[in-house]
């Protein structure tokens, strides 16, 4: 076990990976010489060379385009984009082409490759460099939506879609890339896509949150656990493939669930999740299924602090689940 | 907004042999079959009649494509009739091991790498020989034996994928090319441009035919693109690009040969325009004479590629009657049987639709599914849930 | 009263903005000389000129980068996606610009724009002539977002969509364009945004559904009928924004909701309308909140009778919130 | 990966006067600050002066601004120098009913077009009384009253829409010209792709700027494209493209002039491809010596495009140093007094927050923004719930 950051975490498992599989490529805006505009991949060029981490020309579509083929012909490319909100170039080559290859081949061709991406806000990024949208992957089949919340679930999480047979949107919330520390395993680490974790056990209320909402989450149960409310905080991981189980069984036991989520609230995922309870687990609610989330505005530059879910929206909408 | 005052020739003299503007367009056969020695190609007896077999076996197999489409035994079909020897002719110039990135209008390709004419009409039918497992429309192929990538219909995706293709097998010190096509529609899309760029800069063993018929659906070359060419984009990639009669099968030929291989030896992308015609509709949905003169594309028909091969060859004392009567027949049988045998092939299975989504299917998928299924089995005895 | 099919409704709307509006045009590819390839817009080039309707080069993102200049200009431009599977080339210009242009400028800018184009299965069309990508532009705050069920709908909502000061995604459900007919007022003929409708008077369950959807739901409520349950189909007409009222009202009657909608279950509409309801009335609700979708995997050609929602599936859906 | 082998030289003697491959590139300064005759520009006293304040109020307010970020009190900035006079050259060309669609890093047009300082000062600090409600990060402006349409920072997404724009003044007959401007990393989005073609296609009358400062970030020009140039990327749409001396603003302006000119005359866009360099950073946030040389920065230094135009002024006569010194102080003034009035001003309200989504707020961005209000007040006693 060695401290990292989420960013290490990251890093490592790009190392680890590019160590032990010849076929896995690095490549995209500034990530070779410059080491990526958060210096995610740092290093990487020295160590692997020009022909395994490389820049590329600014265009998203050739990017990810290009990685599609590789990955066809039979390479393992990890490109990054280096903001998700400058994805969409690339949307078509995602949604029509990565998602669909090995269905619409009957299994003849498949796209194993990760994108990965920082996603999110709390850098005073404004419009562009904030936004949360896991949903367009989420509804999107054939993709599949990784977002660690911990530096050890980063590398794991990492290493195991880079080994998967499937394109996997891995998005990294850009908040807790340096803020946020803990031990991570050394070498190969696996950690299972479609495992959720319990970020933290309780008994009263769940809360179902991802990527850097989860410390938000965490404060908000230990604000509540003053006036004696035990809150189960779970982290579904991946978002597809959704461990559903891990969250029914969780509301079963506390009757209550709140999803927080930084995107806007209307068709957020925690929606998703919402909707997922209502049909399958109605009768073990004793209250509202309340959503935290952005709001339905694009992503504001000054007052970020107030669009994003903070631990006083988040107490206040446990304490809904209550109260109603 | 009326477009560009400028008004493109379509019509075959402006684009045959010779000049046009600054870009000169090779072609090697003359409109009485006769061949300029100089750029003949040179390929064997067997080679020729390879080809030409492949293209009356495409002409055949479309028109009962489209036979069959408006009888309603199949959906949809796209034909090509008209630039079968644009596209037949540059991928003959490849070598087995190189790989293929086609759009939609390229029928002939499978033909010409022996993929069995069962496993392309079954595709069209959707059943559950289709290798795709009914899950695309007709001519959406996938033929993973012939190295030819799965198609799919959002236009010069597959040019960005082509590159990337030639950039690993760089990667892989393979020395095999990859050859892609798009339309002259297909020049205005995102991923032209990306894959430009792309294959210039890598230099990607990757050679582009923009197979330029004149209009993608109704839209005419002159609201497509103000460039004189669409060989010259090539330039602002940094690569050449060049013109060639479409439906000159040999010149072609010629033209993607020296690509290809100008390519292997790590020399880099080119650009090919390949001037032709496509002389049906865009589709089977299409009524092209809603947006096209009729002299346009009789003139065209004067060049149909199918014809000035055959003169070529019978000038050349290649091709006999007997011969040539022999291909077309053993092209109508083959596609007969085919068609029988596609009929009688059952629909794909309801759960093979949770298939091939992932590797693995997801818990959400197998619930689908048997959630899907038990509906069936319910209702099996009352009118039958799954008519297909 | 003239009775007409819902595709002539909306070229009916089409021409009664374009004589009423100068600043009205219409553009895309194969809208012009060829009338669009559902002959949406065919004749309007003879009867407005080359000016105000033409063809463009193949790409939608030149349609939609131009369209917002062209807005943003002063003009209210009506571009054409020939599917709405094809405008994933543009959805960089839809998601970061359209949507964003009044917000980010304070007001100062905007984009009176609709983006019109044909969304759903039941054309035998495969995977990239049958999707529904609403929830890609519901969950994109600045862009409303329209989808008509009848003739007369689709003539008032589009006159009302150019109408609008916002950028409009106006979805037309391809499947019902000639099969549906209807009777439409002549001339002006404005149906507000944001106010949904009951399509079916019922007590017993609420089903919500839009676009072609709604007919099969009809069906469904039909067949119950004969088993004494009384269905009340609400369709909202416009997703965003979204008449909650009507909705929320509808449940709190029946205490029992079904959504039903084409796109893939994850993450879709309907998912959103669940998880509504189970925010702001679950008190009311007698059973799960069910969902009838499409199923998670790319549109398949071969099986698209299976794979979208039918009679049947609505049904057993239906059934579900009364025996679970 | 590895690029293309070829290799560009980035220095200034390749790019400043004289050509490079097959490509002119005007220059009409020369290094000592005297002028090619026939090229001269022949701008009034009064005119030359303008343009000299506004490079250096430009100047100023950069050192101010990196200054404020590195202080923490603004959040972000991106830079421009060295390339003031690439962008305040063209846009002086434009008449003031012109459109302009810019990329982020054009800062002097706002003030050449003469936005008040405290306009774009207020928009740094995103305060009460920036226009744009400091919705946006610093450097994204928008202001209407100089035609100057809202920036964003996806790359290029500008381009189509100024295209746009041209076709509804074409439209509407007004003989308006828009501008636009990108980057050389610019050329490589979709955008640039489509915003070109539109351009030929449709004739309309737009000018595209492409300010080539042989950095996208960290990469460098040979990584972005193998073209020989970006002016020569025009000819794949049908339309002249021109290089020019970036640095030097009489070039410059001469070049747009011409083209502006010929776009409001209805023959159609042009793309200038001015030769340029940033010689700071990429923005606040960049480290621009992880990926190059000292000497290069140099050598550009060397032609900074402000001591450039200082020498012909005063080569001229035009300039004395009382004048120089009072253009600078009156600027710092101007900065500081913005700066302070800046400092004072409010965050924008909560309730700002929920406005200018649409033009009438939804029902439920109403409810959102009353149900977070409820939460400031109910909390407000405590701890004070909105900080900023
Ligand atoms: C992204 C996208 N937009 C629109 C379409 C609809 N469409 C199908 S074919 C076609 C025209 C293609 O023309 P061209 O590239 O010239 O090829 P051709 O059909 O002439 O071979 C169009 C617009 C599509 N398939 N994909
Ligand atoms: C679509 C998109 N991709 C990536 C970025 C991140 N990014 C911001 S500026 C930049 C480089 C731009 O280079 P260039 O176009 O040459 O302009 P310059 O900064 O040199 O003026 C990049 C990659 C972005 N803003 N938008
Ligand atoms: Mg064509
Ligand atoms: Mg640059």
């Amino acid at each position: 076990m060695t401290p990292m950051t989420l960013l290490e975490g990251i890093r490592d498992g790009l190392i680890t990976e590019m160590n032990g599989d010849d076929r896995v490529l690095v490549f995209g805006e500034d990530v070779g010489r410059n080491g990526g505009v958060f210096r995610t991949t740092d290093g990487l060029q020295e160590m692997f060379g020009e022909k395994r981490c490389f820049d590329t020309p600014l265009s998203e579509c050739g990017i990810i385009g290009a990685a599609i083929g590789m990955a066809v012909y039979g390479l393992r490319p990890v490109p990054e984009i280096q903001f998700q909100d400058f994805i969409f170039p690339a949307f078509d080559q995602i949604v029509s082409e990565a998602a669909k290859m090995r269905y619409r081949s009957g299994g003849e061709f498949t796209v194993p490759m990760v994108i990965r991406t920082p996603y999110g806000g709390g850098i005073r990024g404004g419009h562009y460099h904030s936004q949360s949208g896991e949903v367009h992957f989420t509804h999107t089949p054939g993709l599949k939506v990784v977002v660690p919340s911990t530096p050890a679930d980063a590398k794991g999480l990492l290493i195991s879609s880079i080994r998967d047979d499937d394109p996997v949107m891995f998005l990294e919330p850009k908040k807790i890339y340096r803020t946020l520390k803990g031990e991570v395993p050394e070498g190969e680490h696996a950690v299972p896509l479609g495992v959720g974790r319990i970020a933290r056990e309780g008994t009263d209320c769940t809360v179902v949150a991802w990527g850097a909402m989860i410390e938000i989450c965490e404060k908000a149960a230990e604000e509540l656990q003053k006036s004696g409310k035990s809150i189960e905080i779970v982290d579904p991981r991946t978002l597809v493939p959704l461990d559903e189980k891990i969250i029914l069984d969780s509301v079963k036991k506390t009757g209550r669930l709140v999803t927080v989520y930084e995107a806007p609230r209307t068709s957020g995922f925690g929606g998703e999740i919402a909707a997922i309870v209502a049909e399958k687990a109605i009768e073990y609610l004793e209250g509202p299924i309340v959503r935290v989330a952005g709001f339905d505005t694009p992503f504001p530059y000054a007052l970020e602090g107030i669009y994003m879910p903070d631990v006083r929206r988040v107490v206040r909408g446990i304490e809904k689940t209550f109260t109603w | 907004m009326t477009t560009n005052d400028r008004k493109t020739d379509r019509s075959t003299k402006a684009n045959s042999s010779g000049t046009r503007g600054s870009s000169p367009v090779l072609s090697v056969i003359d409109a009485t079959g006769k061949v300029s020695r100089s750029r003949d190609p040179s390929l064997s007896k067997e080679e020729l009649l390879k080809l030409y077999a492949t293209i009356v076996r495409t002409r055949v197999m479309e028109e009962r494509a489209l036979n069959l489409q408006r009888q309603g035994r199949i959906g949809f079909y796209v034909p090509c009739s008209g630039q079968e020897a644009s596209h037949i002719g540059t991928a003959a110039a490849l070598r087995d091991e190189d790989w293929i990135f086609p759009a939609y209008r390229q029928a002939g390709i499978p033909l010409l790498r022996n993929v069995p004419m069962q496993q392309i009409i079954d595709e069209w039918y959707g059943n559950d020989g289709d290798i795709c497992k009914g899950r695309q429309m007709p001519v959406h192929y996938s033929f993973r034996q012939a190295r030819l990538v799965s198609i799919s219909s959002p236009i010069s995706t597959q040019l960005t994928q082509a590159v990337g293709a030639a950039m690993a097998a760089r990667y892989l010190d393979e020395d095999s090319v990859v050859l892609s096509y798009c339309g002259d529609g297909g020049t205005s899309e995102n991923d032209f441009h990306a894959a430009l760029n792309f294959a210039g800069v890598y230099k990607a063993p990757v050679v582009f035919v923009c197979e330029n018929n004149h209009w993608a659906i109704s839209t005419p070359l002159e609201c497509q693109t103000a460039s004189e060419t669409m060989a010259i984009k090539a330039e602002a990639y940094g690569f050449p690009g060049v013109r060639v009669d479409g439906n000159d099968i040999l010149a072609v030929y010629q033209v993607a040969k020296e690509a290809i291989e100008r390519a292997r030896k790590g020399k880099g992308p080119t650009l090919i325009e390949t001037l032709t015609y496509r002389m049906g509709p865009h589709s089977s949905s299409d009524d092209p004479t809603r947006y096209r003169e009729a002299n346009e594309v009789e003139s065209w028909r004067q060049r149909d590629p199918l014809d000035l091969f055959r003169k070529y060859l019978k000038g050349k004392r290649l091709l006999t009657q007997a011969i040539d009567d022999e291909i077309h027949n053993a092209a109508r049988e083959e596609v007969n049987e085919a068609v029988k045998q596609a009929e009688d092939k059952a629909t794909p299975s309801v759960s093979s639709m949770f298939e091939d989504v992932y590797r693995d299917p997801t818990p959400q998928l197998l619930e689908q599914r048997d959630d899907l299924l038990s509906l069936g089995e319910a209702s099996a005895g009352s009118e039958g849930f799954f008519p297909l």
